[in-house]
C-alpha cells in the first residue's frame, strides 16, 4: 500500500466545482498553504474548481492561502467560527457585498460538528450558543433540567491537510500546535489529502505517536520546507 | 466430491473478496480465520475494536504481550505501519464507515440484510461486544457461516426470530454451501457447490433465493 | 503542581458507598489491577466502599481484578459491552441468581456515551442498535432518512486508570493497546485515579506524545511492576 | 487618587482569585494580560482552544515559532508539562467542565449573568470563536471589563441588548471601579474603589446592586 501522490497538481486535480472542501489549521498554523495553492493554480488556469464550501476556523489573512483563494472567488460559502484576523479584507469586501455566504458556528461546536461526520454521529446536543441568535431555528431539547441545542454533523468530499510525518499507509504525526483541527477534517472528508514534510517507510512511525491513523488518508504528499502563512503575511506575499 | 465446505474453506472463500490495502474487522472466533487466507500479493490492513490498526500474527508461545491483544484478548504482533487509539477513535472507524469490510459469524440472516448473532434469546448471560457497531459502520458486511445449524434448521431465513443485532445490514453471506447476496431485501445466489442441486440448496435455505443467469461453481482448495 | 499520591490506600481511601467506578482495561489490558484490589482490601477490612456502579468493557475473569471486586459483592450494577471471558463464573452467578443488575450497551456506543459525559454533550445519535432490544425505550429520530438511536453521556464519580508514564501534573501516556477505554473513563469521572509505572518531572513527556492531558487526571499513584490480569489467572490467582 | 483602575490593574485584580494549579483560559485580547499578574508562589496551567495546555510567555521577537500560538495567533512558548491535543479534544475540555476559570471581556454583563461579548449586532462581519463554547464550560466564568463604555454608557446593565453569548453564565465581574459578583439574579458588590461613594458607583451601574453587609476596598498596586 502506498498513497503517495507525486506532485501537489496530482494531489488536488480531483477536487470539482461544487465540492465541500474542509482546510486544515487554526490561522496559519497548520494551513496547508501549498495544496491551498496548487488548487488556486488550478483555477486560474482552468476555471475549476469553483463554487467551493469550505469549512475553516477562520477566513484567512492577507492574499496567501485561504485569503487567496477567496480572493478568486473560488468558494461560495464559508463555514467557519472566526472570519476575522490581521488581515480580513478579502473575505470581509465579498462578505459584506453579498459575494460569499457565510455560516458562522461556535469554535467547539465546530469541532466537535467535524468530528462527529467523522465518527458516524448525525447530531449531538451541546449547551453552546442556547439562547444566542447562533441556535436560532435549531432544535433544543432538555436533559436533565438544562436546555441544549441539537447539533448536526459536518461531512465534507475532501479534506486538505497539513501534517508533519506521514509513512506510505497514511498514518500521520503533527508539528506542536498545528495539529488543531487537522486531525478532524481527516476523519470526516470522503478523501483526505494530506501534505507533510517527510514521507516514510511503514513502521518508521511510533505506533504510540500517530495522532492520524492511516485509515483516514486517501493521499499524501510531500512538501518538504512547507511555507508558513505568517511568515507569508510578514513579507506581504500575494498568490497567485 | 465436497458435500460440504470446511469453516478453513468458507474462510479461504471470504478472503479471496478482500482487496489489496482495505480496512477489514473480523469478527471474533471463527471470522478471525479469514486473515490466513489472504491471495498472494494482497495485504489487508486489520482493525481490531481496542484500539489497534494493521496487527499481524499470534507471536509465539511464551511471547505473547498481554496489553498487545485483538478483540477476542488473544495475543497479536504489529505489522509495519500499525497505530494505537482509544476505544472512542475505536470506533469512529467503525462508526463513520470507515473500514471496507467487516466479517462476521451468524445465528441467523434474513433477506432483508438482518442479522442476529448476538443471542441466543433468554436465558444465560447476555454480551454484545462491538457486533451491533460493526454491522451499522463498515462499506460491506459480510457473513460467514455453516448453511444449517447443528440440528439442520436453516440459518439463512425469510425473518430473523433471534434477537437482532442489526437491521439489513448484511450485503453477502459465504455459507458451507453457497455465496449468497442480499439486494433489494432478497437472497441472490451467486455461486454453489457444483455437488449441490438448486432445489437441494433451496431446501436447506429458510427463504426463496433469486437465480440469476450465471450461478458460478463454488470452488475452493482443499486444505 | 503535584497529583502524586503517596499509597495505593490512599489512593482509593475518597471513594465511597453507592460510588460510580470506571475502571479502565479491556478485559486485562490497561486494567489497573493494584487500585482494583487495594479498593477490595478496603473492602474486606472496612466492608466499605459497596453498593458501586461499575463501568467497564467487561466483567472480569477468574477471581482477580474486577471479578474479584464482584465477587465481594461490592457492586450493585455493572455497565458493560461484554460479560462473558475465559472465566466469567462469578459475574455469571450473581447475575444469573439476580444478585447483581447489568445494563449491556454496544461496545462503540460505551466508548462514545463515556467520551460524550467528558466532553459535556449529554446525548448523541448513532445508528447502532437500531431495531434491537438494546434500542428498546431509547427516542430514535431519522437524519437524512436514516433513522438513530438516541443515547445520553455516561459520567462517574471515579476512574481508575492503568498509564504507563505520567508526570507530576497528571499527563499520562499508555502502553500499545493498553490505551483502550483509559483516556476516555479520565475525561468523564469527577475524580480520575491513574496508576502509572513511573512518575516523572513535568517535562520528561514529550508533549506531543501525551495521551490524556493533566487536567483530567486528579491522583497518581506509582506502581512500578504492575501485575497482568491474563499472567495471573493463568496462575491460578485469587484476590484477596 | 484613583478614579479608575488601569486595564493593568483590573487583570492584577482577577489574577489574585485564580488558585496554583488551576485550570485556565483567557480569553483573547485584554483578558490574556491577567497571566502576567499571577500571585508569587502560584502557577496556573492555562488552556489555549488551539489544542495547548500550559503554554508559557511569548517568545522574544524574531524566535517564534508560528506553530505555537494561542487562540489570539500570538506565538507563545511551553511551560514543563505541557500537552498538545486536536480540537475537539481542546473543547472537550472547556465544554466537559475540566476548566476551573474562565476569564473574558464584554460588551454588556446582565444581573442574571447573561453575557455580551461577540457582536455589536447588525454591520460588520460576525465573528465569535471559542467565547459561546467558553461561558457554558468553565466551572466559573468571570468577566473583566470597564465599568462604563467609552461614552459613558453602563456595561452591567438589567438586560443585556446586544446579542448574548451565553445565558447565565457569568458569577463575578471585575470592572475598573468594583467586585461584583452574579447570584439568584442580582448584582451583589464586593469591593469598590474606596474614592467612590455607593451612590456614586450606582449611578454608573445599569442595575441596581444589593450592597451585602461587608463591602471590601477595592486596592490594587499601582503600575
Amino acid at each position: 500500500m502506498d498513497k503517495t501522490v507525486p506532485s501537489l497538481v496530482a494531489a488536488v486535480s480531483g477536487i470539482g466545482d461544487g465540492a465541500t472542501v474542509m482546510i486544515g489549521g487554526f490561522g496559519g498554523s497548520g494551513a496547508p498553504i501549498e495544496l491551498i495553492h496548487a488548487l488556486i493554480d488550478r483555477f486560474v488556469a482552468t476555471g475549476h474548481p469553483k463554487d467551493l464550501t469550505i469549512v475553516n476556523n477562520n477566513a484567512g489573512n492577507g492574499h496567501v492561502g485561504l485569503a487567496a483563494l477567496i480572493e478568486q472567488r473560488m468558494a461560495r460559502k464559508l463555514i467557519c467560527s472566526f472570519p476575522r484576523s490581521a488581515d480580513p479584507r478579502v473575505f470581509t469586501d465579498l462578505y459584506l457585498s453579498g459575494e460569499i455566504e457565510l455560516e458562522l458556528v461556535p469554535q467547539g461546536t465546530l469541532a466537535e460538528r467535524i468530528r462527529a461526520g467523522g465518527a458516524g454521529i448525525p447530531a449531538f446536543y451541546t449547551p453552546t450558543a442556547y439562547g444566542t441568535d447562533l441556535a436560532a431555528g435549531k432544535p433544543i431539547e432538555v436533559f436533565d433540567g438544562r436546555p441544549y441545542v441539537q447539533e448536526r454533523w459536518l461531512r465534507a468530499d475532501f479534506a486538505i491537510v497539513k501534517a508533519h510525518r506521514g509513512d506510505r499507509h497514511g498514518n500521520l504525526t503533527y508539528n506542536k500546535a498545528a495539529r488543531n483541527f487537522n486531525p478532524l477534517m481527516c476523519t470526516a472528508a470522503a478523501t483526505t489529502i494530506a501534505q507533510v514534510s517527510e514521507i516514510v517507510a511503514p513502521g518508521e512511525i511510533d505506533p504510540e505517536a500517530v495522532v492520524t491513523p492511516g485509515i483516514f488518508v486517501q493521499a499524501l504528499v510531500a512538501v518538504a520546507d512547507p511555507q508558513q502563512e505568517e511568515v507569508l503575511n510578514r513579507a506581504g506575499a500575494r498568490h497567485p | 466430491m465436497t458435500t460440504k465446505l470446511s469453516n478453513a474453506q468458507i474462510a479461504w472463500r471470504a478472503a479471496q473478496d478482500i482487496d489489496d490495502g482495505a480496512y477489514v474487522n473480523l469478527g471474533i472466533g471463527f471470522p478471525e480465520m479469514v486473515a490466513q487466507y489472504q491471495p498472494p500479493g494482497r495485504q489487508a490492513v486489520f482493525h481490531t475494536e481496542n484500539g489497534i490498526l494493521n496487527f499481524g500474527e499470534p507471536p509465539i508461545a511464551g511471547e505473547e504481550d498481554w496489553d498487545l491483544i485483538n478483540a477476542g484478548k488473544k495475543a497479536v504482533t504489529l505489522n509495519p505501519g500499525a497505530a494505537f487509539f482509544h476505544h472512542a477513535d475505536s470506533f469512529a472507524m467503525v462508526r463513520g464507515g470507515h473500514l471496507d469490510v467487516a466479517i462476521l459469524g451468524a445465528y441467523q440472516v434474513a433477506e432483508n440484510g438482518d442479522l442476529a448473532n448476538w443471542s441466543i434469546g433468554a436465558g444465560g448471560v447476555p454480551a454484545v461486544g462491538g457486533a451491533m457497531d460493526l454491522v451499522h459502520g463498515a462499506k460491506r458486511v459480510a457473513v460467514i457461516t455453516e448453511h444449517v445449524t447443528k440440528t439442520g434448521a436453516p440459518k439463512l431465513v425469510k425473518r430473523c426470530t433471534l434477537p437482532l443485532t442489526g437491521v439489513a445490514c448484511v450485503t453477502r453471506v459465504y455459507t458451507s454451501l453457497a455465496v449468497i447476496d442480499i439486494e433489494n431485501g432478497r437472497f441472490v445466489l451467486r455461486e454453489k457447490l457444483p455437488s449441490l442441486s438448486l432445489e437441494e440448496l433451496q431446501a436447506l435455505t429458510g427463504a426463496e433465493f433469486l437465480v440469476p443467469d450465471t450461478v458460478a461453481d463454488l470452488v475452493v482448495p482443499e486444505f
